[in-house]
Parts: C-alpha cells; sequence; structure tokens
C-alpha cells in the first residue's frame, strides 16, 4: 500500500462526506438525503462484508437477516422496555454478532466450503425472514412497523441540522470507525493470518495459526456491524419491515457493492455503494425495463470489471502503464 | 388415516421427485463446472411456457413437453456458448464465485424479460386420470410426475454411468487436465453438461405445472428450492441429489399437513441446514 | 524429547498406521522412509493434530500432543514442511515467513520481534534479497527453502519434513540437506524427516526409521538399515544400496 | 415522512402548482405548469407482474384519451411509472420519491396490502391522494384517513357480505374456504365467521402466504361441497382451482376466486367454465363498459378486462377530480375525490365515504361459458352474470365485525 | 518420419517468458528420447506446448505431422500423442477400469483389448479395478497413469518425471517399464533421474534455464562434462 497517498486519501473522502449534508440534504427534497444515507449503510454493510470474506474467505449470505436481528431486537426491545432504542442499539448488535459468531464457529469446525457456508446463510436468511412474517403478534408481520427511535433532537436543536443531517453523520462516524478497524487489522497480525488462511489454511494451521478463532472473531466483527447497522437502515425508510431485509434487497447489493468497488480494498466499498446505489436510482425511470437493465448491466460489469474499480483506478495510478492498467481493469487476468 | 397418509406420501413423493429434477440440474452444473447456476429456474419457466404455446398447436403434452424442453436446451446452448465460455476461462474458486455473479446478473435479465413479455401465469394439464388406490385418491398429475420422473432418473443414472459422454463428464470436474490427456475436450463436455442440467430443469419446470401455477415469479422459488435439494444431495452425486429431492419433498408436505403454516418452508431450510451441519465432509 | 507410543491411526478399514513406537532425541536428526502409501505423511499428521491417531500417546517434552489441534502443536514448537509445497503464493517472501514467526510460538512475539526472526531465518536458507517477491514467483526449490524457513522462524524444537527432496536435482538436495543439517548444529532443532532420496538421507541422518504397511519394521543408524533384509525386501529393492 | 427533514417546516410537501425551486438537485421534475403528474407504484416485478401490466395499460388507455381531449385543466396527464418489485420498503421509497422529485399529484398502482398499508401513510403525511389498484386489507383506512382511497379490491369485509348473499340466494349449505395466513386472508377468515349464514357448513382451511400445494388442504374439504373460496388465498386462487380438478372426490359448484375474469381465463384455459367466478366490480354487462372495450379493441386488438377496467377507471377518476378541484394540487384533487359521484365501469357509480372507503358498492359474480364477447371477438370464454349483490354498506374501520 | 518438430519455439507464462528458441526432433526410428534439466528449466512447459495445453509465442510445433497451435488439444491425442503428465492426472473419484477406460475415449472400439493388455503388464492393476483411484498408493497410480496412456494406443508417448516421489523400488520398475513399452511405442522421456534416463535414450537434451544447451545421443551426454558436474552423483 502507498502510505503517503493513503494519508491524502483518508482526509479528502472524510471531507467530502462531512460536506454532503451541507451541500445536498434539503427538507422538501428528502429522497435524496436518503439516498446518501443508503450509501453510506451499504458502504458500511460491504465493510463488513470485506471483513467476513475478503479476510478470511467465508461467504455469507444472510447480511440481511443479520441486520433485521439487530433491527428488530433494538426496536422491540425498547418498545418493551419502554426505553430509547439508543440504549437497546448495543444489545442487538450484541445479539446479531453472536448469532454470526456461532454459524462462523460451526462452519469452521466443520470446515464448510466457501460455499456451503454461503448456502447455511442463505438458508438462515430465509428462516429469519419466514419468522419474522410468521410471528405476527411479536413483529407485526409482512407489514412492519414504523421506526424512527434513533433520532437526536437535542443535537438537532443544537446544531440547526435536519434529523437525516444528523443520522448521516452518526453513520459517517461508524463507517470511520468500522474503517479504523479494519485498517488496524489489516496492519496488525491479524492481516497476516487472514491472508494465510485465506490462501491455504491447512497450511496456516500447521503454521500455529488459530484458524477457528480467527474465523469467528471475524464473523462476530463482521456480523456486529451488521448488526448495529440494521436499526438505522430500517429508520432512513421510517419502517421496519422483513421486506426491507431480504436477500434480493441486502446480500445482493451487497455482494455487488463489494466486487463492483473492490474487494479487500478501504475505499472500495464507498465507491462501490456509490455507484451502485446511483446505478439503482437511475434505472428506476427504466419502469417495467428496471430488471432487465440492472441484470445486463450487472453481467457486463462482473465480466469485465470484476477486479473493482478501486483496485483498477489504483493500479492506474500505481504504474502509469496505461495498457497494463488498463488490461487489468478489464480483468480477463486474475487479481494480484 | 391410512389412505391420508398413503395420500400424503404419494403427494410428498410427487412433489419430491420435481425437487430432485430440480435439484440435479444445479448439481451436474456445479458439481461437474463449479458453476451454481441461478438461471436454472429462468430456463424451467421458459420450458413451461414453451410447452404452453406449443399445447395451443398441437394439444399433445407430450409433444409439447419434448418441445419445451428442446427449446430450453437451445436457449442453454446460446447462454453457454456466449456468456458462459468467459466464466469457464477461470479455474477453482474465481470461477466458482464469477460463475455465482454472472448467473445472477444473468437471471435477472431473463427474469426481467419474462415480467415484460410473459408475465401470465401458466398450467399444463396431464389428461391422467386420478385413481384409487385402497381408499387414497391418487391425483392424475402426481402419476405423471411419478412415471415420468422416474424414466428421467434412469436415463440420467444410465447415461452417467454406462456411456462414454456420461463418464467423462466426471473426469472433466475431477481433473480437467487429465481429461485433455484423454482426448475429451472439457469445454464440450461442459456444454452437453450445462445442456442436459437445463433440459432437466425444463422437464422438472413442466412437472411442476402440473400442479401448480408457474409465473416468471417462480423462477427465484424453484432456483431455490434447486440449490437447497442439490446441497443437501452433496452438490456432486446424483444419487443424493434424488434421495434429498425425495426426502424434502416428503418433508414439506408431510409438515405443511401437520402444521399447516409457515412453518414447513421453516422446517425445509431447517432440516437443509441441519443436514448440511451434520455431514458437510460429503460436500465439496 | 519427542516419544510416541503404540499410535494406531485407522481410515475406515485402512490401517494407515499400525501400534508404531519411536522417539526422538534432542538434535538429532531422524529420517522416516518406506514405500509409498506405507503411512509416513499420516505418521506426521497423527503428530501434527491434523489427524489425531485413534489409538496411542505422543509426549513431546512431557506434553501429550495427542487431542491438541494443529495450531497447538504448531505453538507447542513443532513446525513442519509439506509433501506439495504449500507457501503462501499471494503473498511476499517475508510475510510467509512473518506468518511463521509470529504464529508459529506460544509466547507473544511484537511485530518488529518477528520480523528480525523473519530476516534472520530468510538468511539462514538464504534467501536474502526476495524478501519482497511474491512467493508464488520462486522456483521449487526456492520455495522448499522458503517453508523452511517459515518454520525455523518460530524458533520451534522439532521441524518435521516430508519429502523435501522430491523433484530437486542432485544439486538442489545437497544445499537443502545441509540447510537441514546446519538447522541441526546451529539452531538446535530437531528434524524428523522423510525422504524417498537415499543419498540425502542417509548421508546426515542419525538414525532412521522405516515403515512398511503401517508397521515400524526398522529403526536404526543409516549403516543398521542398508544392511537390513527387512528394508532391502520391503523398500529399497536390489538397486542402490 | 414523518421522521423526514421537512417535519420541521411543516407545509412543505410537493405540490402540482409551486415549483420548489430546487429543480437543480431534483432534476427531472415535471410538474410545474406543464403537465401533471400521476405516480404510478407498479410490482412489475414479482407475481403481480401481469395484474400490474393490465391495469397500467387500462389507465394509459384512459389517460391518452382524456390528453387527446385536450387534457385535464388544458394540461397533458403524465404517468411517471416505477417498479416497486413487490416491496414495501422499496414502494415506500419510491412513494416520497415520486412526490418530492416528480411533483406527483395522486399515486396509485400499489398492490397488496403490505404496500398499501406502508404507503397510507406516507399518502397522509405528505397530503398526497393514494388510490391504489388492488389493497384489501381492512387496516388500509382508519377513520382518520383523508387521503387513500379504497379501488379495485374491497376490504374482506364487504366481499364477505357479497358472499353471503351470494349464499343465501343460491342456498348453498356446504361452503368450504381456503385462507391465506396473511392480514387480508385472516381478515376474510373473520368477516366470513362474522356474516355468513349461521345454518351452513362452513370448512376453513389456512394455507401459508407462499404455498404452491394445496392438494392437502382441498382434500378436507367435505365431500358434498357446493362452494368453494378460494378468493381468501389470493396468490393460490389459480393453483388451488387447477389442483381441484385433478382431485375427484372434492367437487364444487363454484369457486370464487380473483376478481380478474380475463387473467383467469388466460390462466386456467377451458377449465375455467366449469364453475370458476370472478368476483368483480367492473360490470362488463353494462353498455359502458361494452362501448369503452370496442374501442379499446379497435385500437389494441385486445380484451378489456377487469383490471384493464380498473386502471380506466382510476385514470378516470383521477382526471375528473382534477377538474372538479379545478387546480392539480393534491390536498384539492383529494378533498374532490372524497367528494366524487362517479358513473363509470363499475357496477355502481363511485362514491366516497370520509375515510376513503367505497359506498354502495354492487359487486358480481361472473362465471364463464364457451364463446366470446361481443367486444373481443378473438376470444374462446364469454363472461356470464352470475349473481349481483345489493349496494354493499362501506366498511367501518372503527367496527369490531374483525376483532 | 520426423514425429515430433519443434523450432524456434518461445513460449510465456503471461509476461514471464520460460522457453527460448527451443528446436529439437524425435523421429520415429528413435525409441527414447530423454529430455533433462534443473528444477524449473521449462521440461514441463515443453511437453505441455507438444499436447497443445499451452499455446506457443513464437515458432512451429509439429506433432505427428500437424501443427498444434491449430487443433484442439484433444485431437493430438486422437492422433497419437499422449502424455503421462507430472502429476498424473488421475481421476481419483473414478475407479482403475473406469479410468483406463476414459484412456481409450479416442479408441473405444479397442477398449476390451488394450484393457487386458494393461492389466498383464500391471496385474495389480487387476487386482484393483474396482478401487478408486484415489486409493492407490503412488506407486500403483503411477502404473495406472502410465497404462492410461497405453490405452489411446499411442505412436509417442510422453513421460513427465515418472519416477517422482516414488520408492527406489517403485521407481526401478518404472523403468523397466518404459524400457519394456519402448519397443513398441516412441517414448519422450523428462527425467531427474539423469542417469537413468540416459542410459535408456539414444538421444538427449539437456535443458536449462529455458534453452537447450547440449543435445546428443545418450551416452554422450553421459559422457559430457554439463552433465557429469550438474547431474551425476561423484
Ligand atoms: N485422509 C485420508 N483418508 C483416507 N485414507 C488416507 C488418508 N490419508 C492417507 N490415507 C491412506 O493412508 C495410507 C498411507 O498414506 P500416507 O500418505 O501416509 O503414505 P506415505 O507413506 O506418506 O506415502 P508416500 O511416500 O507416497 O507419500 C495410504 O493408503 C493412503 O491412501
Ligand atoms: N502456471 C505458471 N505460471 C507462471 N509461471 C510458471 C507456471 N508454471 C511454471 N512456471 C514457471 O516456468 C518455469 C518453468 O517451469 P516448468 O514447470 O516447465 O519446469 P520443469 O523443468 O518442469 O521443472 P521441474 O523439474 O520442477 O518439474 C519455472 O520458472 C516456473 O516457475
Ligand atoms: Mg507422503
Ligand atoms: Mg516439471
Amino acid at each position: 500500500m502507498n502510505v503517503t497517498r493513503d494519508r491524502l486519501v483518508t482526509p479528502l473522502v472524510f471531507v467530502a462526506l462531512l460536506a454532503v449534508p451541507l451541500l445536498f440534504f434539503d427538507p422538501s427534497t428528502t429522497y435524496i438525503s436518503r439516498r446518501f444515507i443508503r450509501v453510506i449503510i451499504f458502504a458500511i454493510f460491504a465493510m463488513a462484508l470485506n471483513i467476513i470474506f475478503g479476510e478470511t474467505n467465508q461467504l455469507i449470505l444472510f447480511m440481511g437477516g443479520i441486520a433485521a436481528v439487530g433491527a428488530y431486537t433494538t426496536a422491540l426491545l425498547a418498545q418493551y422496555l419502554g426505553i430509547s432504542p439508543w440504549l437497546t442499539l448495543v444489545v442487538g448488535a450484541l445479539f446479531a454478532g453472536t448469532f454470526g459468531a456461532l454459524v462462523c464457529y460451526v462452519a469452521a469446525r466443520r470446515q464448510f466450503t466457501v460455499i456451503v457456508l454461503a448456502i447455511v446463510t442463505f438458508a438462515f436468511q430465509m428462516i429469519i425472514s419466514e419468522v419474522l412474517v410468521g410471528l405476527r403478534d411479536i413483529t407485526r408481520g409482512s407489514t412492519g412497523f414504523p421506526f424512527r427511535g434513533l433520532e437526536l433532537p437535542a443535537v438537532e436543536q443544537l446544531t440547526g441540522l435536519g434529523p437525516f443531517a444528523v443520522q448521516f453523520y452518526v453513520l459517517v462516524a461508524i463507517f470511520a470507525a468500522v474503517l479504523g478497524v479494519y485498517t488496524w487489522l489489516k496492519r496488525s497480525k491479524y492481516g497476516l493470518a487472514f491472508a494465510a488462511i485465506r490462501q491455504d489454511e491447512f497450511a496456516a494451521r500447521a503454521t500455529g495459526v488459530n484458524v477457528i478463532r480467527l474465523k469467528v472473531f471475524a464473523g462476530f466483527v463482521a456480523t456486529f456491524i451488521i448488526g448495529l447497522v440494521g436499526p438505522f437502515y430500517g429508520q432512513t425508510t421510517g419502517l421496519i419491515i422483513p421486506s426491507l431485509f431480504s436477500f434480493n434487497t441486502v446480500d445482493v447489493l451487497v455482494l455487488i457493492v463489494l466486487v463492483l468497488g473492490g474487494l479487500r480494498s478501504r475505499y472500495g466499498p464507498l465507491v462501490g455503494a456509490a455507484v451502485v446505489i446511483y446505478i439503482d436510482n437511475f434505472l428506476g425511470n427504466f419502469g417495467q425495463w428496471r430488471t432487465v437493465a440492472f441484470g445486463i448491466l450487472l453481467t457486463i460489469l462482473f465480466l469485465y470489471f470484476r477486479d473493482g474499480i478501486v483496485p483498477s483506478l489504483q493500479s492506474l495510478v500505481d504504474d502509469r502503464e496505461f495498457p497494463a492498467a488498463l488490461s487489468g481493469a478489464l480483468g480477463r487476468g486474475k487479481s494480484k | 388415516m391410512l389412505a391420508r397418509g398413503a395420500e400424503l406420501l404419494v403427494d410428498g413423493l410427487a412433489r419430491g421427485m420435481i425437487l430432485s429434477l430440480l435439484g440435479l440440474g444445479i448439481t451436474l452444473v456445479f458439481g461437474l463446472g463449479g458453476i451454481l447456476n441461478l438461471v436454472l429456474g429462468v430456463f424451467a419457466v421458459v420450458a413451461v411456457i414453451v410447452c404452453s404455446f406449443i399445447l395451443g398447436v398441437v394439444p399433445e403434452l407430450l409433444v409439447a413437453g419434448v418441445g419445451g424442453v428442446a427449446a430450453v436446451a437451445l436457449f442453454a446452448l446460446v447462454v453457454d456458448r456466449s456468456v458462459l465460455s468467459l466464466v469457464y476461462e477461470e479455474e477453482g474458486e474465481d470461477r466458482e464465485l464469477l460463475g455465482i455473479f454472472v448467473t445472477l446478473g444473468l437471471s435477472l435479465l431473463f427474469e426481467g424479460l419474462l415480467f415484460v413479455f410473459f408475465a401470465d401465469s401458466f398450467f399444463l394439464e396431464s389428461d391422467v386420470p386420478s385413481i384409487d388406490l385402497g381408499g387414497a385418491s391418487i391425483t392424475g398429475s402426481s402419476i405423471a410426475v411419478i412415471v415420468s420422473a422416474s424414466v428421467l432418473f434412469g436415463l440420467i443414472y444410465y447415461f452417467f454411468n454406462y456411456t462414454y459422454l456420461g463418464i467423462a463428464t466426471r473426469t472433466v470436474i475431477q481433473d480437467e487436465t487429465g481429461s485433455i490427456l484423454c482426448g475429451i475436450r472439457p469445454r464440450r463436455v461442459q456444454s452437453i453438461v450445462f445442456v442436459l442440467s437445463a433440459a432437466i430443469a425444463g422437464a422438472g419446470g413442466i412437472l411442476y405445472a402440473l400442479d401448480a401455477e408457474v409465473a416468471p415469479a417462480s423462477a427465484f422459488e424453484l432456483t431455490t428450492f434447486a440449490i437447497m435439494v442439490s446441497i443437501v444431495g452433496g452438490v456432486d452425486s446424483i444419487r443424493g441429489t434424488v434421495a434429498a429431492g425425495i426426502v424434502l419433498g416428503i418433508i414439506i408436505t408431510v409438515a405443511g399437513a401437520l402444521f399447516g403454516s409457515y412453518l414447513s418452508t421453516v422446517t425445509l431450510f431447517a432440516a437443509a441446514i441441519a443436514v448440511l451441519i451434520y455431514k458437510p465432509e460429503q460436500i465439496s | 524429547m519427542l516419544t510416541a507410543t503404540n499410535v494406531t491411526k485407522r481410515f475406515g478399514g485402512l490401517v494407515a498406521v499400525d501400534g508404531v513406537d519411536f522417539s526422538i532425541g534432542e538434535e538429532e536428526i531422524v529420517g522416516l522412509i518406506g514405500p509409498n502409501g506405507a503411512g509416513k505423511t499420516t505418521l506426521f499428521n497423527t503428530i501434527t493434530g491434523v489427524h489425531p491417531p485413534n489409538e496411542g500417546s505422543i509426549d513431546f517434552d512431557g506434553e501429550e500432543l495427542v487431542g491438541k489441534t494443529p495450531n497447538q502443536v504448531a505453538q507447542r514448537g513443532v513446525a513442519r514442511t509439506f509433501q506439495a509445497v504449500r507457501t503462501f503464493n499471494e503473498s511476499t517472501v517475508l510475510e510467509n515467513v512473518l506468518t511463521g514467526a509470529v504464529f508459529g510460538n506460544s509466547e507473544s512475539v511484537s511485530m518488529n520481534e518477528a520480523e528480525d526472526r523473519a530476516r534472520d531465518a530468510l538468511e539462514f536458507v538464504g534467501l536474502d534479497g526476495l524478501e519482497s517477491e511474491e512467493a508464488g514467483s520462486l522456483t521449487i526449490a526456492d520455495r522448499k527453502q522458503l517453508e523452511l524457513a517459515k518454520g525455523l522462524s518460530a524458533q520451534p524444537e522439532l521441524i518435521l519434513v516430508d519429502e523435501i527432496g522430491a523433484g530437486l536435482t542432485p544439486k538442489e538436495i545437497d544445499e537443502i540437506t545441509q540447510t537441514i543439517e546446519r538447522a541441526r548444529d546451529e539452531r538446535g532443532v530437531s528434524v524428523f524427516w522423510i525422504e524417498h532420496i537415499m543419498e540425502a538421507i542417509m548421508s546426515v541422518t542419525d538414525r532412521i526409521i522405516v515403515l512398511n504397511r503401517g508397521e515400524k519394521i526398522a529403526d536404526g543408524t543409516p549403516e543398521e538399515i542398508r544392511s537390513n533384509e527387512a528394508v532391502t525386501q520391503a523398500y529399497l529393492g536390489e538397486v542402490e544400496s | 415522512m414523518g421522521g423526514g427533514d421537512g417535519d420541521g417546516d411543516g407545509g412543505t410537501d410537493a405540490s402540482g402548482g409551486t415549483s420548489n425551486g430546487d429543480g437543480a438537485t431534483t432534476g427531472t421534475s415535471s410538474g410545474g405548469s406543464g403537465e401533471i403528474v400521476v405516480g404510478g407504484l407498479q410490482p412489475y416485478t414479482g407475481p403481480y407482474a401481469q395484474t400490474t401490466q393490465e391495469f397500467v395499460d387500462g389507465f394509459n388507455f384512459r389517460r391518452e384519451e382524456i390528453n387527446a381531449n385536450g387534457g385535464v385543466l388544458g394540461r397533458d396527464l403524465i404517468f411517471e411509472d416505477r417498479d416497486t418489485q413487490l416491496d414495501p420498503a422499496e414502494a415506500s421509497t419510491l412513494a416520497t420519491e415520486l412526490i418530492e422529485a416528480e411533483d406527483a399529484v395522486a399515486l396509485t398502482g400499489s398492490i397488496s396490502s403490505d404496500i398499501g398499508l406502508t404507503v397510507a401513510p406516507i399518502a397522509e403525511q405528505n397530503q398526497v391522494p393514494h388510490v391504489p389498484q388492488f389493497v384489501g386489507s381492512a387496516d388500509f383506512l382508519t377513520r382518520d384517513s383523508r387521503y387513500n382511497f379504497r379501488m379495485g379490491l374491497a376490504p374482506a369485509p364487504t366481499n364477505a357480505r357479497a358472499v353471503a348473499q351470494f349464499i343465501e340466494d343460491q342456498g348453498f349449505q356446504s361452503v368450504g374456504a381456503i385462507v391465506a395466513d396473511y392480514s387480508y386472508g385472516r381478515n376474510w377468515e373473520a368477516s366470513m365467521n362474522q356474516l355468513f349464514p349461521d345454518d351452513i357448513d362452513l370448512q376453513m382451511e389456512v394455507a401459508p402466504f407462499g404455498e404452491s400445494s394445496f392438494t392437502t388442504y382441498l382434500r378436507s374439504m367435505p365431500d358434498d361441497i357446493e362452494l368453494l373460496i378460494s378468493a381468501s388465498h389470493p396468490p393460490g386462487v389459480f393453483t388451488i382451482y387447477n389442483q381441484l380438478q385433478g382431485l375427484d372426490n372434492v367437487n364444487p359448484d363454484y369457486v370464487i376466486g380473483r376478481s380478474d375474469a380475463k387473467l383467469s381465463a388466460n390462466a386456467l384455459g377451458d377449465s375455467v367454465t366449469q364453475g370458476f367466478l370472478a368476483q368483480t366490480q367492473p360490470d362488463p354487462f353494462s353498455d359502458q363498459y361494452a362501448e369503452v372495450a370496442q374501442r379499446y379493441y379497435d385500437q389494441t386488438g385486445n380484451w378489456f378486462g377487469a383490471l384493464n377496467a380498473v386502471g380506466y377507471v382510476v385514470a378516470d377518476l383521477i382526471g375528473t377530480a382534477i377538474e372538479d378541484a379545478g387546480e392539480a394540487n393534491p390536498t384539492a384533487v383529494a378533498e374532490s375525490i372524497r367528494n366524487v359521484n362517479l358513473d363509470t365501469l363499475f357496477a355502481s357509480p363511485i362514491q366516497y365515504t370520509e375515510w376513503g372507503e367505497l359506498e354502495n358498492l354492487v359487486q358480481l359474480m361472473t362465471a364463464f361459458e364457451t364463446g366470446a364477447p361481443d367486444y373481443y371477438p378473438d376470444g374462446s370464454v364469454n363472461l356470464t352474470e352470475q349473481f349481483r349483490s345489493e349496494p354493499l354498506p362501506a366498511y367501518d374501520p372503527s367496527s369490531d365485525l374483525l376483532s | 518420419m520426423t514425429l515430433v518438430d519443434v523450432s524456434g519455439l518461445d513460449v510465456h507464462y503471461g509476461d514471464l517468458q520460460v522457453l527460448w528458441d527451443i528446436s529439437l526432433e524425435v523421429r520415429e526410428e528413435d525409441s527414447v528420447v530423454s529430455i533433462v534439466g534443473p528444477n524449473g528449466a521449462g521440461k514441463t512447459t515443453l511437453l505441455k506446448t507438444l499436447s497443445g495445453i499451452l499455446t506457443p509465442t513464437n515458432g512451429s510445433v509439429e506433432v505427428l505431422g500437424q501443427d498444434v497451435s491449430r487443433v484442439p488439444s484433444d485431437e493430438i491425442v486422437e492422433r497419437g500423442f499422449v502424455q503421462v503428465s507430472e502429476e498424473r492426472n488421475l481421476f481419483g473419484d473414478l475407479s482403475v477400469e473406469a479410468n483406463l477406460r476414459m484412456g481409450s475415449f479416442t479408441k473405444r472400439e479397442n477398449f476390451a483389448e488394450n484393457r487386458d493388455m494393461v492389466f498383464e503388464m500391471f496385474p495389480v492393476l487387476e487386482d484393483r479395478r474396482d478401487k478408486n483411484a484415489r486409493t492407490l498408493s503412488g506407486g500403483e497410480q503411477q502404473m495406472l497413469a502410465i497404462g492410461r496412456g497405453l490405452m489411446a494406443e499411442p505412436e509417442v508417448l510422453a513421460f513427465d518425471e515418472p519416477s517422482n516421489a516414488l520408492a527406489p523400488q517403485l521407481a526401478e520398475q518404472v523403468f523397466e517399464t518404459i524400457e519394456e513399452i519402448s519397443d513398441d511405442v516412441t517414448v519422450i522421456l523428462v527425467e531427474q533421474h539423469v542417469d537413468r534416463a540416459l542410459q535408456l535414450a539414444d538421444r538427449g537434451y539437456l535443458l536449462e534455464n529455458g534453452r537447450i544447451e547440449t543435445e546428443g545421443s545418450g551416452a554422450e551426454l553421459l559422457e559430457s562434462d554439463a552433465i557429469k558436474e550438474g547431474y551425476l552423483r561423484g
């Protein structure tokens, strides 16, 4: 990694993020505010996936379900105890993280391959959806319930910012924290261990790496993050509802965001989220052709840009050899 | 009571055999070529649609069914020769992941097209009369399903165990270079298997439509079930997939009758998870 | 230092290792030979916790290894290399060795300390200067050296070496044999070494253990093994002796 | 929405008349003086793809007629449709966007209770009328609703009331029903229990919403069953009917399915003539319907079905309401919808209660026979009127019928 | 007649050039042609190029009169050039017999006959005919790989380090087998056991760093300094 460039990029990214609400948030166009919030949320989801999948090669397909676990726990517990969801937020995240860690533990112990773990978690995703719809008496079934308990009226008053702006800043703070954790992980012993696990789990074990513990650790961190952001995701729509957390609405999108942005890159998730959410909204204008257009786009992007936007740009800047970088971007060869 | 149980079992068996066929569609391509084919459900739906159009002209289900399957095979061939060729250039895990992503994109594309152009619901009728077996009434469609699926299983089993080409498909998954050294062309075998899997899924879809409504929205559901069945069956085992489909079919039918609610779906996925956790070492 | 008693490992009906007893002393180089499929690699796997034995016990410095996971065994001070090289090919040479230095040890090693150890090990095997190369770009011989360095950087007491000479030229074999001997002489590491190449193994081992169909059929100095009737029959054949 | 930044300053709702001055950021807004935008929340992807397409065809047919006749208030009526993918969360996002970015004067297109229930509060908060295609949930409207209006699908109690009249009319003694395990299905269950004659045998089976195999449920129906209600399981209607054909010991005289006669005939083929009934609100036997259907056929070559009619009616309703209001302001439009008395393709004139429920609705039980409607000579089945209900009282959400 | 004719061959992996200007030939009258050289010299790369698995960047490769870059690699097998590769590439989950059967993919009509011939040559394979290839010992696997190669009725059979990882006794057995079949088939032999390989060879090539350094008859090479110093012990 190029450290000087990193020093330059990070402040730039955050200045840009902090400026977003001032530039674009307007009370009469809340839909624009929401788009930006969605970008941040999906960027954080993708960061979490980056940690668990990018680093330790555990592909989970129940991110929607985990986010739902976080959101429902937070909201329902707050309601039940009659306290603010800000207090139950961490409980929800811990619950989600524990669940995720447990699944990862079983998978690591039983030595599931990537695909088997993917399918097991996919099955869990289906079960979570079914249960949320089925336990109508507790969860209010498929129509969900309104949720906007994660506001900070005091901060709004103090700063004169609208609720969406405040929410955006809260999420930027979470994003920064996750980015910090990720950067630290990569540069510490964990980074070494992750690289070893990813390339040859068996050899990693023989070298002394506690593969199971690390996989569970990565699983916990990732699902904790997803569970933490879940309630904010509900907050943005103003609703907590099963369909918000379905496989198609969360997992598919997060995967696309991560792969497109760039697996194992620090800013890939953010860039990917921005691009994908933009495309998603843009395609809305296609009416009944939306799905078709989305499918074509996905296929093309994966076939020709699967090394990710950020890594491609990086190599473009790094070696300045245009033809080589271009062929990298067009991604026939395997990524380094 | 006994008759009711028998009815349930037969219904479950028929349903299970359909699941087995769909599962085989996944098993063949993933087990033999490393591509998790998320377009499978689309193949099933397209077969039903074509079949139903042919029925409008030639009112003979067998003819129309073969027509539907043939059309899907052709469709699959085009997909294989064009997009999948790019995927097959990769190897190992790269191919697996690219396979998932590309077929995901393709499935959205095709589903979208179906929604725009063929959004109707489709049913097919078997004309097989229902029969009475010791008080248990067995529906005509169940009979049609069980008989035709059995024949298909037999053919598939024979193909993969007793023909050169069938065994060659297994060499390609086990060692692509090895198969080249034997004079087998992996890409050709992969194409054949892909087309075959689409045809099997098409047949599964047609049998499914004898009983239930098939619409573009069914594609995702059918793919999901197919993946579950295939994974529970061991991903690369044809026999395992057939068994898994039948067992899961009976489980959801019985669970549906007993609990009569959303729990039957939960049961299906829970059963799948249980099997996976219990014996994942069989699953590569 | 390592004492194995009555180690037995079965795969289904197949008895891959059958009631084997042996020991390895401090700073000793012990060879392990035997026909293909005799159970040599499997014996390694029972020691390292990959395939825990069905019966028997393996004592290492007073500690029972049976029941420990591979990473625990590695951290107790038993490093290993693989029959088919398993370096982390997308990582750099230095990162490979660092992984061993950081994790292959029960003490908590700081990154700086680990890097020192790693560079030291690389120099020891003669790979210094290649630190930032991708491991995958090295020749087979160098990758075998790299595996050795990765093991040694953990400062193990014992290193298990599986057919490190296979596929190497005589010259390369000589080099790697010397590295192994120096590891014992200069670093005090014991070596347990599987090899089919007799020239290599006969020249530096203190003792050789012979397996055949899972059973130990001989255990002695190279000279004793060379003249052992059973070994000649089962393994060496009429050729080189 | 309430939590939105819009709360602080109250009435910043999008309105057809005033330009927001933020055109730079909203980009495509076209709601100013030129055109009047109606927002469509269409489930183009998902199980109702066909249903929504029919609606859109009917809607656009009427909309283009209106525009060809000089538009409303001299302005063109524009349709901004979005694919909700039958996802309530997506629908709620799109609804907000259509209101804020496109200055939609009304929203339509919603299908299913889930979508209806999530879009309803958005309509209320932004004070933009919402006329869904099919939302049957009793909870869609409360006594305080002012911007949501029932349309193509009546609430379960109203439908059940019509069926109860049909049962009495025919003198059925043994009735079965398959109920979907979600709010609309459960509303039917409660309504049937409450409203059906006490002296009949009523056998109800609850099946999951996404069920695809109903044989088990059908087998538990009594042998002498005369009427089977499957309308209480909308997504399963066709499958239920089809699987019923395969069972010889369960033989009801009639099966009440969904309201879409045309789709039913397309999906079920000839077997639809064997007792399938479509419970419809548009009156396909009226002269007015026949006349519109003829025009539709002349223009498109297609059969003008009940779903097309609902789309047509919505366009008609919104157009009329804007004309009545004299301005394309959503609040005013909602007000004039509430006061409308529109004689269009429904079997009864469209009239709303204060809270947006259809009043004095008349429903038809439409059966099928071989032949073709006059206005669609290419067809192979024709519709016959099996039963016509009395005007049905509007469902009052404050009643305890469903509790 | 020239069975294999290579001239001016360059091969790359991506940007990395591995073979440089290689020219060699194998004639019908040769019984064994050996190629020796250190690790990474490019021996395997050369054989893979002959089999059409790798495509050359420069030069021409004609195998049995056919330019290999113009035909798919399976057709090269059909024409009679078969390789027993370094990794053996057996089908682990297929039985011994099924492996042999796949070997006869291009000569199906003679399957039974050829199989019996292989069984005669390696009786142990007949004992294990129903066992999956994975469960065989290393030596048995090598025999199976050779047997599978023979099933295609090759004119030229190329071996890539057939004695690799074999116990000395088995290694010797393999060399004897090669000697035996070289009566009927022209053998190309890549070996680390340089002395054995050159003893068997009519002609040999020494490949170093992707270039042919020396060529000559087996006996000549055995006596050459290059070989003596680099590849033979004491
Ligand atoms: N995981 C396993 N499952 C089943 N059988 C196994 C397994 N690992 C090894 N075996 C069998 O155990 C026996 C011993 O194998 P092992 O690998 O220990 O032999 P080896 O002595 O190392 O031989 P080589 O010199 O060829 O490497 C063989 O028959 C092998 O097939
Ligand atoms: N797939 C590959 N990608 C990149 N480089 C490769 C690849 N395969 C081999 N090489 C490189 O090409 C060179 C020649 O390799 P090759 O396998 O042909 O040598 P060899 O003479 O067969 O060696 P050995 O005796 O070890 O089998 C080596 O430097 C090797 O690292
Ligand atoms: Mg071994
Ligand atoms: Mg080689």
